[in-house]
């Protein structure tokens, strides 16, 4: 995480101000010398938050858009973490302290993210933070979290190549999602694919790796389009894509986007039969907010439905509707947003103590019944081992698993355990 | 003669009131956090410096004053970022999502300390030049000034956004360690950023106070309220307003490129459209035509939506909007207005205590 | 062949989804010369008014058709609210509202996300618009989206509808004498303020049809508005402002740019690509495609 | 001192011809006054000569071609203008209003210093229209009289060698003409003065020489005795007898 630059030790005079006008400041003022170069060694662990555990609450931050473009997604993650609060809550709290969410709104504007993240630890004193969305807001907030050595849950799938010492990644990482969904394909013999995606990081990193598990795999990428987040103009797209005849189009594009596209699709006479359209950013609750006159058919890949079987979802599934209201479904990222809430209190609950470092240093092995099935946290990349699902979106608005693998994939960022992905990164 | 010199007695007395206040007073009053965010409200009244010129003064809605912020911002990020990865190495997400082996040409310059510098400055001022070389030759006036201002802001933000590899797309550059060898995470290192920010606005006020003072500043109005007359006078209005354009572009440059080491971090969504408007309501809250009242309504714009929106972050939208819409639909000179009004109402009461008998209407 | 058959009506789709949004702003902002940055909000209102009908009414036909006259007034009504509120105040200052109409419209967008809850909202298309016809048969075929067929034949019908209101009824006749000479139209005995609120109420309603419309080709959220408000804008100014004219023929020219470039290049590069080629167009033509002369010097 | 020749104007608008070929010679020192019912063209000639509008034909001055510069450069070469109604810069002061015409020339350090004093020329133009008490009151605030003195002080400081006034009396009292029409008559001793006017009694009182504009064209032209004697100037006015009286007793 340091700047790896070389040189020496410096071993200049530390009260020399680094700016002309600085120094002049500096002596009038006399507050302050200067700190450490970069090249030094300078973090020490007297930074480290301070966490405020007084009283008998201990505060965690809710971190989610509550306005602006995002909040369409990360209002319903904000709900499912308050869900999972007020049932540890109420089953006795963690180390004997009742969790108090302290909420903020990072308004789908990165800075904002950043700004917030840091009033929460540093002003609130907070235990750990949950939320985060959009993979810009996560590479905004990063730096925050780990010059503070505080620690963020981050709840939705990614495009990997990312390991932060104070980030846990709850949702999945690309070969638990993106790489079982280009099996499945394969094996059904859709070997010539469409990418559509949206302009930003996670699209362009997924699309990359798709390409290079193409090249491997006998699977030809017939053409492949980006559009600017937020674009809600799709007939071209739709055009090229009819015009391509791919056997399917693996779809990464994100939230309003979505909706744009599909009912251009099928505008265009596209259907799920001709040419299926898998996607990895659409849950339950944008299948909701889509209609499935335009989905029934088309395949997604999660970890998570609505309809995975076992107890632990029918309780996680009749708490949050009775909570919010019975036409609210719940979905992989809330899923993941709720488990990871209960995978922190595990942690600290082994640790027997608040503080990030003893809290990561007891994450190894941590596991829970979660409504997606067992969940196995990996301390060494802080990712966690999950099921992937792959279903088909039917008539009603829920979504049928047709395929999992089996147990829960080991996470691999880096994509190391693949032979295919070596230039990846 | 004496107005003059009761202004310029006062002008001093406030600046030297403002710098005790930014320099001692601040500092020890709010935690590292609160000043950290100090910091970054100072970047956007330094926008507001420039907007105060070029709107308040000179009449054009600078509505893409995002375009040169951001131009800044990068600048300085493009520096930090390649200082951050030492010699010889890609920054660190042009390794992530790149192809390239070694820094793209358009990054090279911006090795060079000095040019980045140098950049952050007049990078956005060349690129105000020649816009507002075209735009006020061709008469671009009012709302096309400001549709077109806009237009810009999104073009470049969604230019960007389409580069990821060379630019960081939608993440922008972020996790900026270093600032020309100091650690930024060291808090005394934030503290001396602070200071730099707190100074560079008071330079750019004196600045903004000189020209608004000087002839140029008289004729900037002039332009302003009636072109063609100017233009009858032998003057050009182009170049008089491009003046204004180009040194609030350079402000907003500034502005960006010290708003990275403060806040860590610099992306499109601080370029385009919504920023750009945020950068004009808060001089306007304040009072565009009033240097002070457009700082402080800066100011108070940024530190009133993180106040609300820590408070109430579920609804601190409606609060925001609210303001925006009272200060401006119901104060046209913004919060300065009210200073006068109190002023003016005392010089009234003061009359009436000389001169008893009526004249106070 | 097909393909550029294709790209043309895909273009002049686009074009009559653009037309549709600014054509209420070629009255509000044309004619009246009022930034309004809340006309987003209200094709949202349009949009939202098309999912709270829905749900009463269970033919998707029916209740689209129903929305459009409802959204018209809906969105109308409050036009004519904020008219009335706020914007009569702000006459001669264009920035000042267009700052205000930005407060208004992130109050909007905070009231949608209250009422109607912060994801997106789904309609149902009725299924004559979810087809679509076959032009060109066989292996390469063209064929024509039926909801896009539609929204072109709702803009056209906005266009003549407005066109013919302007010159045709004493409404019209009074919206452009107040545009053209505000104080001779005060002293010729027309309520000056009548007239803005009842253009204003016009304008907006448009904007509601236009909401309507969006359901069909896009997603109906809090955000839905601001997505789309600055192309509109620019459909007017480089159509030139008080042109309705100007407004039609470059709603259609940037659609057909759009989906030209974004077939040959990428979105984004063809995004930015209309946006230079939109600031170059106005430094050689400032006042936009027509422009009404006058020896004024303001 | 220069002379204005005007051969050929013609200006169109859209089809409709406001300055349909006039020919017009105004000599060094003259106080000419161009008068013509509504609609002749008289503005419109002005708004040619000083480049607000485009014209075919040509129009010198001091033998330079004026035609097809921009605004600014025929302002700088000594021309200068008033408007039919006042314009003045309301938000500044007189004083402000006077060294902003006197400083076209001004070097780029000048301009960015503050005025430290009052020019010279500025002082003297103050006192010629009489508004040096009112030097540091807003032009706004100046009644309609005084704004439009302080028009022709701007021309005067401007140092412009042909002044070329829209109507500088109209809404002016009785007292106030009079003062206007002295003042002009000082002025064109050293400068050439054009002015448009409807007010027939100003004109006699004051011009040097008439030009009368009829639909785009000069009619006739000579001294006031000369034109009251053209029967087509008569022809003309004709119809407008009731107008000019109006005028001339507001």
């Amino acid at each position: 995480m340091s700047s790896g630059s070389s040189g020496s030790r410096s071993s200049r005079v530390p009260r020399r101000g680094f700016l002309a006008v600085g120094a002049a400041l500096t002596a009038v003022v006399t507050l302050s010398a200067c700190g450490a170069k970069t090249d030094a060694a300078g973090s020490s662990s007297d930074k480290a938050a301070k966490i405020d555990v007084s009283g008998d609450t201990v505060k965690v931050g809710l971190l989610n858009s509550l306005s602006g473009t995002m909040a369409i997604s990360e209002v319903t993650v904000r709900d499912s973490l308050k869900l999972a609060i007020d049932e540890i809550n109420a089953s006795g709290g963690v180390l004997g302290k009742k969790i108090k969410p302290i909420s903020e709104d990072g308004a789908s504007d990165w800075p904002t993210f950043a700004e917030k993240a840091q009033k929460l630890i540093k002003e609130d004193g907070v235990a750990a933070t949950f939320g985060c969305w959009t993979s810009a807001s996560r590479k905004a907030v990063k730096p925050v979290f780990e010059k503070n050595k505080s620690l963020l849950f981050y709840p939705v799938q990614y495009e990997g190549l990312e390991e932060s010492p104070y980030i846990f990644y709850t949702g999945a990482t690309t070969n638990q999602q993106i790489v079982p969904a280009l099996d499945y394909l394969k094996s059904k013999g859709l070997k010539k694919l469409y990418l559509v995606g949206s302009d930003y990081v996670f699209p362009r990193t997924a699309n990359k790796e798709i390409k290079a598990y193409a090249k491997a795999n006998g699977m030809t990428i017939l053409g492949e389009d980006y559009a600017p987040l937020g674009s809600t103009e799709f007939s071209t797209i739709a055009n090229k894509v009819k015009a391509s005849k791919a056997d399917a189009v693996f779809n990464t594009l994100n939230g309003d986007s979505n909706v744009a596209f599909f009912k251009e699709y099928k505008s265009a006479g596209l259907t799920a039969k001709s040419m299926p359209v898998v996607s990895v950013s659409i849950a339950e609750e944008e299948v909701k907010s889509i209609g499935t006159q335009y989905l029934a058919g088309q395949l997604t890949a999660w970890n998570y439905y609505q309809t995975t079987a076992g107890a632990a979802n029918a309780k996680f599934v009749k708490a949050y509707k009775a909570k919010y209201g019975q036409d609210k479904p719940t979905s992989d990222p809330m899923e993941a947003a709720y488990t990871s809430v209960y995978l922190w209190k595990a942690m600290v609950e082994k640790a027997k103590s608040f503080d990030p470092e003893k809290v990561k240093a007891a994450s190894d092995g941590i596991t829970f019944d979660a409504p997606e099935g067992k969940v196995t946290v990996d301390g060494a990349s802080q990712h966690v081992y999950k099921t992937a699902r792959i279903g088909e979106i039917g008539t009603d608005g829920q979504i049928k698993e047709v395929w999992n693998s089996g147990k829960p994939v080991k996470p691999d960022p880096f994509l190391k355990g693949y032979s295919w992905a070596s230039g990846l990164s | 003669m004496n107005v003059l010199k009761g202004r310029s007695v006062r002008a001093w007395a406030g600046f030297a009131g403002a710098a005790v206040l930014l320099f001692a007073i601040a500092p020890l009053a709010l935690s590292d956090f609160r000043l950290g965010l100090l910091a970054k409200y100072l970047c956007t009244a330094m926008v507001a410096v420039g907007i105060c010129l070029a709107w308040g003064r000179g009449g054009l809605l600078t509505l893409g004053q995002g375009v040169f912020f951001g131009l800044g911002g990068y600048a300085m990020a493009m520096h930090l970022k390649i200082a951050d990865a030492g010699p010889g190495n890609l920054p660190d997400f042009m390794q992530l999502y790149g192809t390239a082996t070694e820094l793209p040409w358009w990054w090279k310059p911006f090795e060079n300390p000095a040019f980045a510098l140098a950049a952050t400055v007049l990078l956005p001022m060349a690129v105000a030049a020649l816009l507002g070389l075209f735009i006020f030759r061709r008469r671009v006036k009012g709302a096309y000034f400001a549709i077109l201002s806009q237009a810009l802001a999104a073009a470049l933000a969604i230019w960007l956004i389409g580069q990821q590899a060379t630019t960081g797309g939608t993440n922008g550059l972020t996790d900026i360690q270093g600032f020309f060898g100091y650690s930024l995470d060291d808090p005394v290192n934030q503290r001396m950023v602070y200071f730099v920010i707190a100074a560079a606005l008071l330079l750019l006020m004196a600045i903004a106070r000189q020209l608004i003072n000087s002839r140029y500043g008289e004729l900037l109005v002039a332009v302003r309220d009636s072109e063609e007359r100017v233009r009858f006078l032998g003057y050009d209005p182009a170049n008089v307003k491009l003046v204004a354009y180009v040194v609030a572009a350079g402000m907003a440059g500034l502005a960006g490129a010290l708003f990275v080491p403060a806040v860590g971090i610099i992306s499109p969504a601080l370029i385009g459209i919504v920023p750009s408007i945020e950068f004009v309501i808060g001089a306007a809250v304040g009072g565009r035509a009033s240097l002070v009242g457009a700082v402080l309504g800066a100011i108070a714009v940024a530190w009133a939506k993180t106040a609300l929106s820590e408070e109430f972050p579920a609804a601190w939208t409606y609060f925001q909007g609210l303001l925006f819409i009272v200060a401006l639909a119901f104060l046209p000179g913004g919060l300065a207005s009210l200073a006068v009004l109190v002023r003016r109402r005392k010089a009234v009461e003061r009359k009436t205590a000389v001169i008893p008998v009526g004249e106070a209407a | 062949m097909t393909v550029i058959l294709g790209q043309t009506f895909t273009g002049i789709s686009i074009g009559a989804v653009l037309l549709l949004i600014a054509l209420g702003l070629s009255l509000t902002f044309g004619q009246m010369n009022v930034i309004n940055m809340a006309h987003g909000e209200f094709i949202m209102a349009g949009a939202y008014t098309t999912y709270v009908l829905q749900k009463s009414i269970s033919s998707a036909g029916i209740s689209l058709l129903v929305a459009l006259p409802v959204a018209f007034l809906v969105s109308g009504a409050l036009g004519a609210l904020l008219e009335w509120l706020l914007i009569r105040r702000l006459y001669l200052r264009p920035l000042d509202t267009l700052l205000v109409t930005w407060g208004v419209s992130l109050m909007l967008q905070q009231l949608a996300r209250d009422i109607f809850g912060a994801p997106n909202v789904q309609t149902r298309a009725p299924d004559w618009l979810t087809g679509n016809i076959t032009v060109i048969g066989g292996d390469d075929p063209l064929t024509f989206a039926n909801s896009r067929l539609f929204i072109l034949g709702l803009a056209v019908a906005a266009v003549v509808a407005l066109s013919l209101t302007l010159r045709l009824t004493p409404l019209g006749r009074r919206i452009r004498a107040v545009v053209q000479n505000r104080d001779l139209a005060e002293v010729s005995g027309i309520s000056t303020s009548t007239v803005d609120r009842t253009a204003f109420f016009l304008g907006s309603g448009l904007a509601g049809v236009a909401g309507v419309a969006l359901t069909l080709v896009g997603p109906i959220g809090p955000t839905m508005g601001t997505n789309v408000i600055i192309d509109a804008f620019l459909v007017i100014v480089v159509g030139g402002i008080g042109q309705l004219k100007g407004t039609v023929i470059v709603a259609f020219v940037l659609g057909v740019l759009q989906s030209v470039l974004e077939y040959s290049t990428t979105v984004s590069v063809a995004k930015v690509l209309v946006l230079v080629a939109i600031v170059a167009f106005l430094q050689w033509r400032p006042q936009g495609l027509y422009t009404l002369r006058t020896r004024s010097l303001v | 001192m220069s002379e204005l020749e005007i051969r050929g104007l013609r200006v169109t608008f859209d089809g409709f011809t406001a300055v349909d070929g006039v020919d017009l010679d105004v000599a060094p020192g003259d106080l000419r006054f161009l008068i013509g019912p509504n609609g002749a063209g008289k503005t419109t000639l002005v708004d040619a000569v000083t480049g607000l509008v485009k014209a075919e034909g040509s129009a010198k001055f001091g033998g330079a071609e004026l035609l097809g510069r921009p605004v600014h450069r025929i302002a700088r070469s000594g021309i200068g203008r008033t408007f039919q109604t006042a314009t003045v810069f309301e938000e500044l002061t007189v004083l402000q209003n006077l060294d902003i015409a006197a400083g076209a020339g001004r070097s780029r350090w000048t301009m960015l210093r503050r005025r430290k004093d009052v020019p010279e020329a500025v002082a003297q133009a103050m006192e010629t229209v009489g508004l040096t008490d009112l030097a540091d009151s807003p032009a706004g605030t100046l009644a309609h009289g005084q704004k439009q003195w302080l028009e022709i002080g701007m021309l005067l400081v401007q140092d412009v060698k042909l002044l070329l006034l829209d109507e500088p009396v109209a809404g002016m009292s009785h007292d106030e003409r009079q003062a206007t029409g002295e003042l002009l008559q000082r002025i064109s001793e050293e400068r050439t003065v054009v002015v448009i006017e409807h007010d027939m009694d100003f004109m006699r009182s004051f011009a040097r020489s008439v030009s009368v504009l009829h639909a785009g064209k000069v009619l006739s032209e000579g001294t006031v005795a000369q034109v009251q004697a053209d029967p087509k100037v008569q022809e003309v006015y004709l119809g407008h007898v009731e107008d000019t009286a109006v005028v001339q007793e507001a």
